[in-house]
């Protein structure tokens, strides 16, 4: 069997982090081709439950991206997504889940050389971890 | 194509030729003509971008070679009588060679040298002196000089700068690439139309308008927006054109709607219930897509997916001709939900979607993904992947779009009133501009009086008489039938939303409510009260307002003085306060000027860091020079000293070309103060609406959404946005009114679908959604069969989706981002 | 009889008799050795029935969820910040409660006592800080401080923070050095037995949710896990399932969750769950400066913002 | 029946034997807990232990089972078409069973395998199991089986009875199967049958004697069912149930299972999960409707069920062999057997009576 | 004896919209194994487990008639996970059919006897299954009278319409087709609610009547007290239940109304049964 493509899921704000994938694109950065991109409205929609889905459903790694604390497109979702995302992290820390594979960042959307940046940073600590094994659902 | 010649009749016509940027080849000391590795800013531009000649990769023309060290030379065609005949300063070149300075070590890498080589910094627009700092920060560096020449090195492609540096020595550089910070100017063919409609030119034959008509050109009926009417940046050309349409509307205002045609509305087909059946649409982009994904492929695997029952590939899917075919595949496939596989949804969806509504479905049946932007243009070299990526990503929108239901949109009907918060310049030209236009508008003034800080100014830098305009203004307000003005009066509370709000004023202990569609925040901003230059200790140490003041009295004291020093910048571009107030130095060098005009033999003595009398307002410097008004640059961490001694006082600077301390006894000390703002969070929050750090509004974009907030409804204007001069004030209040009537001219809204609900069994009553909504949409039922459950008002809902993600209970969804409808991505990845 | 039993028992009698209060919680004496059990009394003279003891191990507030009615309930420490909680997030109102406030000297550990014996427990009686154990044939007295449960021992709101009446003296509030210790532990463990630690912890766990409904904090009408559309996580025994429950169960919490060890009490596997809760009071604490229910007026962190927040490892 | 000696020096022997040809189940000590699991090699039951946490009867009725399965994955072959997972049938020995627990399988029988339908899963698997008992000399504080149909030296359900000697075990062969089971250790140190059955009887009296807490059922039959159910109890008894599942996933007679699909890929699993009354899901219609939604409705119809619907439809007396976990685990001390006597000794037209007293 | 729950593969042969707002669907499958039909042999009032991989079980009661060959069908109203599902599916599909389960209406005591057969809203399957099987030239005659009042909230929302009109212009049953209420002015049937076209329609009982009445919980509150005015015992009045199942064979323990099991010892029951056990349902 071929090796299992890494896939990292990438929950994107639609203002700031998204505008910044497009603008990476158009300004022809070149990153790793092992993120998939899912558009949310803000980084403030992302909940516990969609992280640990992705990780369930076979995610190699997650990361979400908002626009930078006091910049929100909803003037807050991103100040209280902060705190999820600070708690969340270190519990699944905590459980021994390798944070290496939950990223956040805040990238406005003019910010195409910090995405383009950190879409291959978070691919580069991901992609030599190898195919997630916590957190799996498998079948019974 | 064939001329044809079109007569249209129009009852107003707004001017925007905009400029040419200037042409260095004249100038034989730069080698612009000469050399090809010294290029225009513009060309630079170009070379920066991923669709220029190098794909945006960074190299010398010459040899391709990648460079190490770059230089700008600013004020090239601008704040030159010499070499050529623009006297003005071109406003937007200083900030732009900083942001090609910053991308280009971003795409070379920090090793690459940038050096900007310079007269005096001018940023000072919104935000700009930040990105001045943080440019700095990145290694840019910044020379204070005028270049004297550029010489190729023989056998090298590198250059050679010679230039003189502060002291007054000579040096020599060597660079890679010269990058000319070219200025703006009009064309000949613009100044031969504005002679043909007969409008007057200025100096600079940018079109001439008056401070307090900024957008009127001298024939009326003409209006004027964009660098036409002086050099200017983005925002605020947007600005103009806003306030030049919005002048333009209130002329005509007897004539709206006269000649509107409605298109017909397709029918709605009813969906539910029906299985999904859909239809992908894969863009090939040219080649921009196809040159590196496989679109045949992604299209014959989209085919495969379960739902599909319609796949294809189009070389563009957002040109004209595939919207009409994708209408009749809607139809003849009976598809009831689509996947455009394309570039990004944040510009093309609403085409998309207007085609769905023209083949009969609603538009939310719709989703995109975005194969170009998120990969071929950033996997070029890898095909496969980025194929199987886009085979993903339809794979994903496949999976998600099965789970889209028709949306409704709400309808707002919109309240044709509007409040302007403030009664200064920019309120009352907000005001005048709705009320012309038709519309009634309620000015809440705290102050007794309208005119704001305006009151407090002597003259503008054109000369004009502003006490005189203010009251003439303010007159033409309280004259107005379609304007109520509430003096005295404070704002105690907003409830309601875009369309129908409802404000309670407070008057004295009087409280009313008023009831408006829109709001224009137009709460200006403070002059600080300085806590250093020992002012307040000597009644000859004021503030230029304070020197105002002693103009509008005709002070006869300031006829007597001998000696006069301005200083500039107290409390701005400080940490504290890291903004340019940008009005200052206009300010104290008109003021100046009056003193020169006062007393020939004055000394005066003006300290500053930069000199930013952008655009025309350069000549009254040029001026002041002339009359022997001295001017000394001091640096921030040097300031200068003022020192009270046996009722004398005297000003101690450091000379920066002799670089010696020096001591200037003087009679007066004007503090150029910084303009500060309200920061008044609890009007931020009336209307949720963002302050930035400083403590200013933030528009909804700050390039292309100066006049308005993201909140709906809600428009911004004067100095509560950022400080601005009386021209600029009154342009911005009269786009901000511009804007709000694109809104209550529709008298009813819709508002989008995308928007959270609760399931009132799933429910817990626990308050989280209440807590925390930015905008307030969610509630407790006060009655009926959900009392104590949450509901949302689904008009105030931005649908940002906090809500959902911080309900505990899952009782919340938000449509077209539900659970399911991610999850079902989620599980698609793989 | 104790005096806080007679205390408690004089209370309920009275506001029943005066009708201040529709009904009274409480605990009665359990039916085994070492228990108790929630009770309620709707008459007074029922009131006798009502107990207090080292085993009222349970958190009341559990029991006020959604009630309508007025009601009088007894409350150590950390049930009364349950029913601070209870308030602002509308479980119940405080107008509605009459709290008989009890000062706490900690519930001992029934698991950790037993340890003690080889024989089952037929018999504990309680004399001052002591504890009267029969086993077998077997009697011994255990000084009850070294018995207790260890959420006891890490509490300092032993004091009821919101009640009408009290059944007892305030105590004084030990001072305790780390209060996190156990969290230290484990987050001193290296990845792989973090991972191997929570795998052993929650091996045995039946899903029967015991910890969930014992929880004050429970009170969804429909639990994530019950979810159906789509239905994200199985409800069988599969350790991914399980993990994603304690995992989700434990985030509900953070920052609500009082420590008072009710889903432990209920765990009938003796699974210390808490294990997963801990941590993110120690989060709350040190990042947001947070402890539950201590003010009916500030809503849980998560429902509120610094905009000077720690952000460490967001990029 | 006969009755052999069995060395307890020679026990671990007989059961490393007895590994060669079955699946050995047994008590093993699992932090604070006694569970029964497969025995690995090396690993034997804990015969020491008092009563087990949860009930061996997840030897066979696992709490999460597959039971069919299929791939939706259309270019392969039978795609759709659900089809039963092989179980491992091998024969099986749960060692160390009580005897309340072995007799609780008989009862659960009635519900699994019956004239109409057999669940192959349950029946496959407990005849291929030999159930070799472990009598409880001590039985523990929550033990009241011998007033509820069953004791602790019962052998309804047995193969082999074991009686803990000290230093050695009596084993008293109740069943063929179970005689199977000794020949595969070579037990087989016979020893003086009355003598024997003398002491079994005498250590049976003993362990009997320490129970000390019973039920009363013998008025339950007549009762009639709506009178119970209508009984004024219910809600007091019900205030402090928090609707765990944990009384019935102890129960060694809870059978009650729930079936879910798992599609992970193109592989669909469908799965048995024990499931309980006790929480309001369990017969929300999809429509939201639920007979049962009230926490009073459920604990009522637990009580009603073990105590008199089952009764009323086997005629095997209840549905409880008094083990007692249910009583120990339950975190809020609901205790059967205060609720079975209330039941037990209910009589409407007292009742009534008593409140029309009241009234007046 | 067979792994009852195994089900039979079936294949989609048709669906068909059963009402106007397409929340119902009439599903037909054919068995992918010919011999499974035989096996899968049922009487009106039976139901069947839908079984869809991956996704689960639903209970539906058999709309098909056991005189119906070659096929079985079910109306399927989209309310929970499985039958949304369900509603997504397209001809060709393969899933399974668990059944039949439950006792069915009791034919051999109504041998012989006039039917009254009263349905509202969606709960008529079970009762076109009984009506096309008493209908049946084979069997009609080891009945009396039938007489049928089935109403729903309009036209539109009748199920089995076509059937329907064709019925009422039979002699050998009497149909009373009603709606809560309709604007459609050529609309040639009954308006009403079904317990007061009851009254109005159907015959005083006698000991040789017996009604089985189908429909939504209101409207069986409403339709009891009807019967009883027009004479009807418990004992005369059958009903089919409906309540949360899984297993459909009286094992996993969530359907029972006392100690009967709804999907075994049920779903059909007499009024008079019913009465003896607690109303779980």
């Amino acid at each position: 069997m071929a090796e299992k493509q890494i896939k990292i899921v990438a929950f994107l704000c639609n203002w700031c982090s998204y505008g910044a994938a497009d603008l990476a694109g158009v300004s022809r950065m070149q990153y790793s081709t092992d993120i998939r991109v899912i558009r949310v409205p803000c980084s403030g929609r992302i909940d516990a439950k969609l992280i640990l889905s992705a990780f369930r459903e076979g995610a190699d790694g997650v990361w979400v991206s908002g626009c930078h604390p006091g910049e929100c497109h909803y003037l807050e979702g991103n100040y209280y997504a902060r705190r999820k995302f600070i708690l969340m992290g270190n519990l699944m820390e905590h459980m021994g889940i390798d944070k290496d594979r939950l990223h956040f960042s805040w990238i406005s959307s003019a910010e195409a050389t910090k995405f383009a940046k950190v879409a291959q940073e978070v691919a580069d600590t991901i992609v030599p971890m190898g195919p997630s094994d916590r957190f799996v659902k498998r079948a019974v | 194509m064939k001329d044809e010649v079109v007569e249209v009749e129009v009852g107003a016509m707004i001017l925007s030729p905009g400029f040419k940027p200037f042409d260095p080849s004249e100038f034989d000391n730069y080698q612009y003509a000469n050399h090809p590795n010294v290029m225009t800013a513009m060309e630079f531009e170009r070379l920066l971008s991923a669709s220029g000649p190098t794909e945006g990769h960074l190299v010398r023309l010459s040899d391709h070679k990648e460079p190490k060290k770059i230089a700008w030379f600013q004020c090239v065609g601008s704040r030159d009588m010499n070499k050529c005949d623009n006297k003005y300063c071109s406003s937007v070149c200083c900030m732009y060679a900083l942001k090609e300075a910053v991308i280009a070590k971003e795409h070379a890498g920090d090793d690459l040298d940038c050096t900007i080589f310079y007269m005096d910094m001018r940023t000072h627009g919104k935000d700009f002196e930040q990105s001045l700092n943080s440019a700095v920060d990145q290694g840019v560096r910044l020379v204070r000089s005028r270049i004297h020449s550029v010489e190729p090195i023989t056998g090298s492609d590198e250059l050679n700068i010679r230039y003189v540096t502060e002291d007054g020595n000579v040096a020599n550089e060597i660079f890679d690439i010269i990058v000319l910070s070219v200025g703006l100017e009009i064309t000949p063919k613009v100044m031969e139309l504005a002679d043909k409609i007969g409008i007057e030119l200025t100096d600079g034959n940018f079109a001439d308008t008056d401070s307090f008509a900024p957008v009127e050109t001298s024939r009326k009926g003409f209006f004027v927006c964009g660098a036409f009417q002086g050099p200017k940046d983005i925002p605020q050309s947007v600005v103009d054109s806003s306030a030049a349409a919005g002048e333009a509307s209130a002329l005509l205002s007897d004539a709206r709607n006269t000649l509107t045609l409605k298109p017909e509305p397709v029918p709605e087909i009813n969906i539910q219930g029906d299985r999904p059946r859909i239809g992908v649409f894969i863009c090939k982009c040219g080649s921009n897509i196809n040159g590196v994904v496989n679109v045949p492929d992604v299209s014959a695997y989209a085919a495969s997916l379960p739902c599909v029952e319609y796949a294809c590939d189009n070389l563009y899917t957002c040109s004209q001709d595939t919207q009409d075919s994708m209408t009749q595949i809607i139809k003849a496939n009976n598809l009831n939900r689509i996947v455009v596989a394309a570039c990004t949804p944040k510009t093309h969806e609403p085409l998309f979607q207007e085609t769905l509504m023209n083949a009969g479905l609603n538009k939310y049946l719709f989703e995109m993904t975005n194969i170009r932007n998120h990969a071929s243009w950033v996997h070029k070299d890898a095909p496969d992947l980025a194929t199987q990526k886009a085979k993903d990503l339809v794979r994903m929108s496949v999976a998600k779009v099965a789970l889209m239901e028709p949306l409704k949109e709400g309808t707002l009907t919109i309240n044709p009133a509007a409040m302007v918060v403030g009664g200064g310049l920019s309120g009352m030209a907000a005001a005048k501009n709705l009320a012309e236009q038709g519309y009634q508008v309620h000015v809440v003034e705290r102050q007794p009086r309208l005119g704001g800080q305006a009151n407090n100014l002597y003259q503008t830098f054109k000369g004009e008489d502003i006490q005189q305009e203010v009251s003439s203004l303010a007159q033409a307000i309280e004259e107005n039938e379609n304007i109520q003005v509430h003096l005295n009066t404070t704002l105690e509370n907003v409830e309601g939303f875009v369309g129908s709000f409802k404000s309670d004023l407070k008057c004295e202990s009087k409280t009313s409510t008023i009831e408006h569609g829109v709001a224009v925040i137009a709460t200006g901003a403070l002059p600080l009260e300085p806590s250093e230059y020992s002012y307040g200790q000597d009644n000859r140490i004021i503030t230029s307002l304070e020197l105002d003041q002693k103009f509008i009295a005709d002070d006869p004291g300031l006829k007597t003085m001998e000696s006069a020093v301005f200083i500039q910048c107290v409390g701005s571009r400080e940490p504290d306060r890291p903004y340019c107030s940008r009005v200052c130095c206009t300010h104290s060098i008109d003021n100046a000027l009056e003193l020169k005009k006062a007393n020939p033999d004055m000394h005066i003595y003006i300290l500053y860091r930069d000199i930013r009398t952008y655009g025309e307002r350069e000549y009254i410097y040029q001026e002041a020079r002339e009359k022997g008004i001295i001017f000394i640059r001091y640096s921030v961490d040097n300031k200068p000293k003022i020192r009270l001694k046996d009722d004398q006082v005297s000003v101690q600077v450091t000379d920066h070309i002799l670089n010696r301390p020096i001591e200037i006894r003087t009679d007066l000390v004007t503090l150029a103060t910084a303009i500060v703002p309200n920061k008044d969070e609890r009007l931020a929050n009336f209307f949720k609406v963002p302050l930035n750090e400083d403590g200013f509004f933030v528009e909804r974009h700050a390039k292309l959404g100066p006049s308005e907030f993201a909140t709906d409804g809600v428009f911004l204007c004067g100095l509560a946005h950022y400080p601005k001069p009386i021209d600029e004030a009154i342009a911005h209040g009269q786009a901000a009114a511009s804007r709000a009537v694109t809104l209550i001219a529709r008298k009813q809204i819709h508002t989008s679908g995308n928007v959270a609900y609760v399931n009132p069994v799933i429910c817990s009553s626990c308050g989280v959604c209440i807590s925390i909504c930015p905008y307030s949409a969610p509630s407790f039922e006060t009655e009926g069969k959900n009392q104590g459950k949450a509901s949302i008002n689904s008009v105030l809902c931005k649908g940002c989706g906090l809500c959902m993600a911080s309900c505990r209970s899952g009782a919340i969804h938000l449509n077209g981002f539900d659970f399911n409808q991610l999850f079902s991505q989620i599980t698609a990845i793989n | 009889m104790n005096m806080i039993t007679r205390n408690i028992q004089k209370h309920a009698a009275s506001l029943l008799k005066a009708e201040t209060v529709d009904v009274f919680i409480g605990f009665k004496a359990g039916s085994f050795p070492m228990s108790a059990a929630p009770v309620i009394i709707k008459n007074p003279e029922q009131a006798q029935a009502l107990i207090w003891d080292s085993n009222c191990r349970l958190n009341l507030a559990n029991y006020l969820t959604n009630r309508t009615d007025k009601i009088g309930i007894v409350a150590k420490g950390c049930d009364s910040r349950s029913i601070v909680n209870h308030i602002i997030e509308n479980k119940i109102t405080r107008d509605q409660l009459h709290i008989i406030g009890v000062p706490c000297s900690g519930m001992v550990d029934k698991t950790k006592i037993a340890s003690e014996f080889t024989d089952e427990i037929t018999e504990l009686r309680e004399q001052e800080d002591s504890l009267v154990i029969k086993a077998g044939s077997e009697t011994r007295i255990l000084a009850k401080g070294e018995f207790l449960r260890s959420n006891c021992l890490s509490c300092t709101h032993r004091n009821p923070v919101l009640y009408d009446q009290l059944a007892a003296d305030l105590v004084t509030e030990p001072v305790i050095e780390n209060q996190f210790a156990d969290v230290d532990k484990i987050e001193s463990l290296s990845r792989d037995e973090k991972w191997l630690y929570f795998d052993d912890l929650i091996q045995n766990c039946i899903r029967c949710y015991a910890c969930r409904n014992s929880c004050p904090l429970c009170f969804c009408p429909t639990c994530f896990v019950d979810e159906s559309n789509p239905q994200w996580v199985g409800k069988g025994i599969d350790s991914t399932d399980v993990r994603t429950f304690h995992f989700l169960r434990a985030y509900h919490c953070a920052g609500r969750c009082t420590d008072c060890g009710a889903c432990v009490e209920a765990c009938p596997m003796d699974i210390n769950v808490r294990d997963f809760t801990r941590k993110l009071n120690k989060d709350v604490l040190d990042m947001y400066g947070w402890e539950a229910g201590l003010d009916i007026k500030k809503r849980p962190p998560l429902d509120t913002f610094n905009p000077n927040d720690p952000d460490e490892y967001i990029k | 029946m006969e009755i052999i000696k069995i060395k307890k020096t020679a026990w671990p022997g007989g059961i490393d034997k007895a590994r060669e040809t079955y699946h050995l189940f047994g008590p093993v000590k699992d932090k604070s807990c006694h569970i029964f699991r497969p025995l690995e090699n090396n690993i034997y039951p804990d015969m020491e232990y008092t009563s087990s946490t949860l009930s061996p009867k997840s030897v066979l009725f696992p709490q999460t089972q597959k039971i069919l399965e299929t791939s939706v994955d259309e270019s392969e072959k039978n795609h759709h078409i659900l089809t039963p997972v092989k179980q491992d049938n091998t024969p099986k020995a749960v060692i160390g069973i009580r005897p309340c627990d072995a007799k609780a399988m008989q009862l659960v029988k009635l519900n699994f395998d019956t004239k109409d339908y057999r669940d192959p899963y349950w029946c496959d698997a407990y005849e291929s199991s030999t159930f070799i008992g472990l009598a409880a000399n001590t039985p523990s504080i929550f033990d009241f089986s011998t007033s509820a149909g069953s004791g602790p030296f019962e052998e309804d359900g047995l193969d082999v009875l074991l009686v803990d000697c000290k230093d050695h075990y009596l084993a008293k062969v109740i069943t063929e199967k179970g005689k199977s089971f000794l020949n595969t250790t070579g037990f087989n140190e016979s020893t003086d049958q009355n003598k024997a059955d003398q002491i079994i009887k005498d250590l049976k009296t003993c362990a009997e004697g320490i129970i000390n807490s019973s039920i009363r059922t013998e008025n339950l039959k007549e009762k009639t069912v709506l009178d119970l159910y209508n009984a004024p109890f219910w809600e007091d008894l019900a205030f402090s149930c928090i609707s765990c599942g944990t009384c019935a996933y102890v129960c060694p007679t809870c059978w009650c299972f729930d079936i879910q699909d798992e599609t992970r890929g193109s592989l669909v699993t469908r799965i048995r999960n024990w499931d309980t009354c006790m929480p309001p899901l369990f017969t929300q219609h999809a429509s939201g409707h639920n007979p049962r939604g009230e926490k009073t409705q459920r604990v009522r119809q637990r009580f009603m069920h073990k105590l008199k619907y089952f009764e009323d439809k086997y005629d095997q007396g209840i549905m409880c062999i008094g083990c007692g976990r249910c009583v120990e685990k339950c975190p809020v001390n609901i205790d059967i057997r205060d609720i079975c006597n209330l039941m037990n000794a209910y009589e409407p037209e007292k009742e009534s009576a008593v409140s029309k007293l009241r009234e007046k | 004896m067979k792994n009852p729950y195994t089900p039979y593969p079936v294949k989609i042969d048709e669906i068909e919209i059963a009402t106007e707002d397409k929340s119902l669907k009439t599903f037909k499958f054919i068995f992918l194994n010919k011999e499974d039909e035989k096996k899968f042999s049922y009487q009106a009032g039976q139901f069947a487990e839908l079984s869809i991989p991956g996704v689960g079980e639903i209970p539906i009661g058999i709309a098909s008639s056991p005189v119906e060959k070659g096929f079985v069908k079910f109306t399927v109203f989209k309310t929970g996970v499985v039958t949304s599902h369900l509603h997504k599916m397209k001809t060709g599909d393969i899933m399974g059919i668990r059944g039949p389960l439950g006792n069915a209406f009791p034919w051999d005591n109504l041998q012989g006897k006039n039917l009254v057969i009263i349905g509202g809203g969606f709960a008529f399957t079970t009762l076109r299954s009984s009506i096309v099987f008493m209908l049946d030239p084979a069997n009609r005659s080891k009945f009396g009278n039938v007489d049928v009042v089935y109403g729903a909230r309009s036209p539109g929302m009748l199920l089995y319409r076509e059937e329907l009109f064709d019925w009422e212009k039979r002699a050998d049953i009497n149909m009373n087709i009603t709606v809560d209420s309709t604007d459609n002015p050529e609309w040639k049937y009954n308006t009403g609610f079904v317990p007061t076209i009851v009254e109005k329609k159907i015959p005083k009982a006698d000991k040789n009547t017996c009604a089985i009445v189908c429909g939504p919980p209101i409207m069986i509150k409403f339709t009891q007290p009807a019967l009883k005015s027009l004479g009807y015992h418990d004992d005369q009045i059958i009903m089919s239940l409906e309540n949360r199942m899984k297993c459909g064979i009286g094992m996993c323990g969530r359907c029972n109304i006392g100690k009967e099991l709804v999907c075994k010892d049920g779903p059909v029951f007499t009024l008079e049964e019913l009465k003896q056990t607690p109303g779980e349902f």
